[in-house]
């Protein structure tokens, strides 16, 4: 069992710079490794910009997804996240896609809860598991490493009139007993770090029903038929965007909104921002450099209401 | 010294688990046991006259009965071997079916258990010795706690009855939750119609002094003999002046919120809460007040033709002796808000509660009886009415059924239909729960004649869609989805004692539920009594209630509370403190724990101060028995030895 | 094993006998005597019940605030939190020993309870 | 085809406790009520709608659970679980339907869904990491269907969404060892 410093100690200032001890494990999940690229890139960047230091985990492996526990009554969907927990090196991971965080706090619970299981991990890892390093989800580590007060004086309101529409999605929260994150029935911990934006985060209905999770590849409609609903209700209500933690929703309510629209005869334009890039745009960084020129639909007008550069909405333009 | 030991077999309640012939036999050989048989129901006409016979036949000198809970039937048994020339307090039972027979399934441990049981009440009857009670006299004057339907009949049943009461209410009227209703299901009477009479009768009533404004702040005493703090709130107006013009708010600049409406429109600084409100005088908010916040304003003052307020009104204390309490708190809705989130947590306007829609039903409420959805003002067509909102859901730790719910949806119903000819009422519901009489008659008619359409189902989410309300439902019985685009949203709130019951229960010194609800004495055969002696109760504070049940069993209460207060004297219970005074050496630390202020000094011939326990007074707590240093001041019926007795036996 | 509980009248006396009423099974090694308030339990009491070789005392009252005599489970904690720190010198485990509260109406927690506490008092046995 | 109840719940009845032990839960809590139904993803999809699935349980109608279409399509988002007005984790006793219709080599109708888990599983043990190009032209190829969401590919790689190459994560010794652990036989190989 290695040292682990208890690590609610000294948590760096906003922007300062930190000592390497303060270092969080990184998880990015396969994911944030190709379609979520930008996901990736925007929370590294936001990252840095607090002045915290991330620790890629060495040689890390895919979580598993929802496949893994779904066969061989799920200790697959144990051992995979395992690997990545035991390779961690820091009091603290931060895993910003929503399923893998998942599934290491699922992981991390079946084995501190199960004798077999820590015996099969010793057996495959050679030495008893590791699991107890504190996994944290990314509204989790953003809201550790900075407060609403600290960012709120950095940004000086430059969300300012924009209306986000907070998406929790399913695994963040569920299993309640499990994820013990938030309130299960009525997430919120988006909004405190959202309205220090200046940004406005009205109660969104959807904030927490499910966008088709995994089905896109096999049953397309249940994707899409799920995600309409959520867009159009965000919509309707007349949110400027949507914001999200998990790629998986992203690609449900980003990258298949054309479907959607062309499935449905309806004309959605709805974007989605990641939690990071929406905290990256406060914080003052560039809207393409966050990655948001990556997504499907065109988040232009909503980056002019904040006046953000022109040469972006360029770029926006041809996109779409 | 002759026992005799009776083992009741209670049915196979007890005989099920409990082998009572070896109880018997075991008994047979206990010391000083002359006599032991089984009584098949002991409490049976039977039953009782076995013992009598035993006892006469055996000349019997103590009588050990082995069947329920002594909470339940001791008294019985105490008359039974009165009746055979016995001192009632000769009697030990113990207990061997709720705490043997109907916990245990092995029946050779139950029955060892219960041989262990009975050799322990032989044990204590050892140590019996005959009491006699004493009297003390009863204060006639009765308390009311709540002036709701169940507090307005109780109060006027026993003032009826020639007995003085003090109706006392915390809000500015009386009339309660029912004075906002509408009307009263099945038979639709017009509410205000049947109850503002008898709020009238209770306010002229030379028997009822009205209290409102006020709420009980300490309780003294005991039964027949309570002492009560009543705290009488300042509000800013002379009650014997104002003649309830109504002047005063008509000019008061100050908005407020409208308590009485359930929030459905606002309500001035200074007000009566409406129209027929008992008694007719209004009452100043502070909080909402500018005289109080700005400091500036005297509007009222000035407007009042009778020169009746008073800005430096303060709360006044009034102290009674009564004789009995009734509690008739009554219920408030459930506050759905945090707990549902998925409907909106309270953010749309237009989900509201069925009391708020009570209010707009009412010709006499803030709309003046049109319906109208509070975004705006838009009369509704589609009502979706959702039951067991905060009834029947353990997820928000609220497992019980309201019990009314399922009628007023349906009058509700019916009412919306009337209201608005062309509009379609949806009621979701789990079970309907039609029990009293033309009860289901009337659900069958909301349907059947009114048209509204019943899906049974639970409502999973509501959210705003294109300027009305999307309702996610199911309909179990087609076993789909559902969803209704609705104008209006009527959720059937489940009921939540009225705040500060609790608190209120435990100045009473009387035990409660969970959820705040006081706890009657027995279930089924003291449902309006409770665990101490003069305290009863009536209406929704028991648990949730419709109309009828709570008159039901506040005229119970009344009924009660005449017949204790008819008896000049109470007997109080012999079980008292004695002081051995021969050894006492008067360092009266029995007098500092003493909660009832029983122990006096008492100078002896030989000059002496000792102990002296005033019987009237004494409750038998036996705190005293414990703090005499000497130990020199036994509790009658629980002295050290009888309680040592009983452990060495049952450890045996 | 036999087992001594010390219930007062008011709160756990009527909460045993509603987890009676509800059929609530419950170990049967447990010994109830009544009295009127648990501030009525004499310390002695229970070192005799241990002397006379019972494998556990529990004494159960009203909750704080909810005593039928307004604080007399307030002496009984006092006195009871006293002598379970003497216990050790009479060569009694402190586990033997249980002082809780149960009102009139939890029946369910009643026989939580004595589960528990039956439970506990058997694994000391174990030992 | 009335469901003879007194033989379908004495031949269910281990099937039951099974699934009882194995999810913790209880299927004689639920009451019916079907607020877990109401805001159910997929129940458009499914045979039975969740609040069916925990009637059927309790009617011992467990051969019609395991063959369910809604046990080999669930996605477990849980929805039904959070809403239960009886704290019954629904999504987690169909979970386990799932797991035991597996165990017991029940395939369903639902091929596409099998593919996909199976193509994903494949995918992780061979690279250790998921390749997602790859495990969507293995899945067209295998279900026939090769053009599905063929719209979104010149999209995804003008936004460099894809990588060709797959990744590969150098310990792929322990991976395989997870999976043998598990004994994890990918069914069709």
């Amino acid at each position: 069992m290695i040292e682990r410093k208890n690590n609610t100690a000294g948590m760096p200032e906003a922007g300062s710079g930190t000592q390497a001890d303060d270092a969080y494990s990184y998880f990015p999940g396969c994911s944030l490794t190709s379609s979520a690229g930008e996901y990736d890139v925007s929370f590294r960047l936001v990252a840095r910009e607090l002045g915290i230091r991330l620790e890629e985990i060495e040689d890390w492996n895919c979580c598993g997804a929802s496949p893994a526990p779904h066969h061989w009554g799920g200790n697959l969907g144990v051992l995979l996240p395992a690997r990545n927990l035991h390779h961690a090196m820091r009091d603290s991971l931060v895993a910003p896609c929503v399923g893998c965080y998942n599934r290491l706090k699922n992981s991390q619970y079946e084995i501190a809860n199960s004798e077999e299981i820590r015996i099969q991990a010793e057996r495959v890892f050679g030495e008893p598991v590791r699991y107890e390093t504190e996994v944290l989800n990314l509204v989790e580590f953003f809201a550790r490493v900075t407060s609403p007060e600290k960012l709120a004086e950095r940004v000086q309101g430059r969300l300012a009139g924009l209306n986000l529409a907070t998406y929790y999605g399913c695994l963040m929260t569920r299993p309640a007993k499990i994820m013990n994150f938030d309130n299960a029935r009525n997430p919120v911990s988006m909004k405190p770090l959202l309205k220090a934006t200046g940004a406005d985060a009205d109660h969104f209905p959807f904030k927490s029903e499910c966008c088709g999770s995994y089905m896109g590849l096999a049953r397309k409609e249940i994707v899409l038929r799920a995600s309409r609903r959520i867009i159009e209700v965000a919509d309707d209500m007349g949110f400027d965007a949507i914001v999200t933690a998990c790629p998986l929703c992203h690609q449900n309510l980003d990258l298949r909104q054309g479907q959607i629209n062309s499935a449905f005869g309806t004309s959605l334009a709805m974007p989605v921002l990641y939690f990071s890039q929406v905290l990256g745009l406060a914080l003052g960084l560039e809207a393409d450099d966050l990655g948001i020129d990556a997504h499907m639909v065109s988040a232009r007008r909503l980056l002019e209401k904040i006046g953000h550069g022109a040469d972006i909405t360029q770029k926006q333009a041809e996109v779409s | 010294m002759r026992i005799g030991v009776f083992v009741c077999q209670c049915g196979t309640n007890i005989a099920g688990t409990v082998t009572t012939d070896k109880v018997v036999s075991a008994a047979t050989s206990m010391r000083d046991v002359v006599h032991a048989e089984t009584l098949q129901y002991s409490c049976s006409d039977p039953g009782q006259r076995q013992i009598l016979e035993a006892v006469q036949k055996k000349s019997l000198t103590r009588v050990v009965l082995a069947a329920c809970s002594p909470r339940m039937h001791e008294t019985t048994f105490r008359r039974a071997v009165t009746r055979a020339g016995m001192n009632p307090f000769m009697l030990e039972m113990v207990n061997i079916r709720e705490q043997c027979s109907w916990i245990h399934s092995d029946i050779d441990q139950a029955t060892d258990k219960a041989i262990d049981i009975v050799r322990k009440g032989v044990a204590k009857a050892r140590g019996l010795k005959p009491l006699f009670p004493g009297r003390v006299p009863v204060t006639k004057h009765v308390l009311v706690i709540g002036g709701g339907v169940a507090g307005i009949q109780t109060a006027l049943d026993i003032a009826d009855a020639g007995l003085p009461v003090t109706l006392v209410e915390k809000s500015p009227t009386i009339g309660g939750n029912m004075a906002r209703l509408d009307k009263t299901f099945p038979t639709l009477d017009c509410s205000s119609c049947i109850l503002t009479p008898r709020m009238v009768e209770a306010k002229q009533h030379e028997n009822i002094s009205l209290m409102v404004n006020s709420e009980v702040e300490k309780v003294r005493g005991y039964i027949g003999n309570f002492e009560i703090d009543i705290r009488k709130k300042a509000t800013c107006v002379i009650e014997d002046r104002c003649t309830g013009c109504m002047i005063c708010q008509e000019k008061c600049p100050g908005k407020a919120p409208d308590d009485f409406n359930a929030g459905v429109g606002l309500s001035k600084a200074i007000s009566i809460s409406f129209p027929q409100a008992v008694p007719m005088v209004a009452t100043l908010r502070k909080e909402y007040c500018r005289q109080f916040i700005k400091g500036k304003c005297g509007v009222c003052k000035k407007v009042c033709p009778a020169d009746a307020i008073d800005y430096e009104q303060e709360d006044v204390m009034v102290t009674e002796k009564f004789g009995a309490i009734v509690a008739a708190t009554g219920y408030e809705l459930y506050d759905w808000r945090e707990a549902y989130p998925d409907y909106g947590g309270g953010q749309y306007p237009d989900v509201i509660t069925s009391l708020q829609y009570e209010r707009m039903l009412s010709a006499s409420g803030p709309t003046g009886g049109h319906v109208q959805r509070p975004s705006d003002g838009a009369e509704p067509k589609n009502v979706v009415f959702v039951s067991c909102v905060g009834s029947r859901d353990e997820s928000v730790g609220r497992p019980f059924c309201c019990s009314v719910g399922c009628m007023y949806i349906a009058k509700q119903a019916i009412l919306t239909k009337e209201h608005i000819p062309d509009s379609q009422s949806y009621v979701f519901y789990i079970d309907i729960r039609a029990t009293g009489k033309g009860y289901e008659e009337f659900t069958r008619r909301a349907q059947k004649e009114f048209g509204a359409l019943y899906l049974r189902g639970r409502v999973g989410k509501i959210y705003p869609w294109h300027g009305r309300l999307m309702v996610m439902g199911t309909d179990t019985l087609s076993g789909d989805q559902v969803e209704i685009e609705a104008d209006l949203v009527v959720l059937a709130t489940g009921f939540a004692a009225s705040t500060g019951a609790g608190e209120l229960a435990r100045r009473m010194n009387i035990s409660y539920d969970q959820y705040e609800f006081f706890n009657e004495s027995h279930p089924k055969l003291r449902p309006v009594e409770t665990n101490t002696g003069g305290v009863f109760l009536a209406g929704a504070c028991q648990g949730p209630k419709d109309i009828p049940d709570s008159v039901a069993q506040a005229s119970a209460a009344a009924a009660k509370v005449i017949g204790l207060l008819s008896k000049g004297e109470l007997e109080t219970s012999p079980m008292v403190a004695e002081v051995n005074q021969t050894a006492c050496v008067g360092r009266f630390k029995c007098r500092e724990v003493c909660p009832y202020g029983a122990i006096e000094e008492l100078e002896l011939r030989d000059g002496r101060v000792v102990a002296n326990v005033i019987d009237s007074l004494c409750q038998g707590c036996g705190l005293c028995n414990v703090a005499c240093p000497p130990a020199v001041i036994p509790l009658k019926g629980y002295t050290d030895n009888q309680l040592i007795a009983e452990v060495v036996e049952v450890l045996r | 094993m036999k087992l001594v509980g010390f219930l007062c009248n008011w709160c756990s006396y009527a909460g045993a006998d509603m987890a009676g009423t509800a059929r609530m099974k419950q170990p049967a090694d447990m010994r109830i005597v009544r009295l009127p308030c648990t501030g009525r339990v004499n310390p002695l009491l229970i070192l005799k019940a241990f002397q006379e070789g019972a494998d556990g005392v529990l004494v159960s009252g009203c909750h704080p605030g909810d005593c039928h005599y307004n604080d007399g489970n307030y002496y009984a904690r006092r006195r009871l939190e006293l002598l379970e720190r003497m216990l050790p010198v009479y060569g009694i485990e402190p586990e033997r020993f249980h002082y809780t509260w149960v009102s009139a109406s939890e029946g369910a927690r009643w026989a939580e309870v004595v589960g528990e506490f039956s439970a506990r008092v058997e694994s000391l046995e174990r030992r | 085809m009335a469901i003879r109840v007194s033989s379908t719940i004495a031949d269910g009845a281990s099937v039951i406790r099974e699934i009882e032990r194995r999810s913790g839960e209880r299927v004689s809590a639920c009451y019916q009520c079907g607020r877990c139904t109401s805001t159910c993803t997929g129940a458009f999809a499914f045979d039975y709608p969740p609040h069916r699935i925990m009637r059927l349980l309790q009617l011992g109608q467990v051969e019609e659970v395991l063959n369910s279409r809604t046990a080999q399509l669930c996605f477990d988002c849980m929805t039904c679980s959070s809403r239960c007005p009886m704290t019954i984790d629904v999504a987690y006793v169909i979970e386990t339907a799932k797991m035991i219709a597996d165990e017991r080599g029940i395939e369903g109708e639902e091929e596409g869904v099998r593919l996909f888990r199976l193509a994903f599983l494949k995918n992780v043990r061979r690279h250790g990491r998921l390749h997602e190009a790859r495990l969507m032209a293995w899945i067209n190829l295998r279900s026939g269907k090769i053009f599905n969401d063929i719209s979104l590919v010149p999209k995804t790689l003008r936004k460099k969404k894809v990588h060709i190459v797959p990744p590969r994560i150098k310990n792929r010794r322990e991976i395989h060892r997870i999976f043998r652990e598990v004994n994890a036989k990918l069914r069709d190989e």
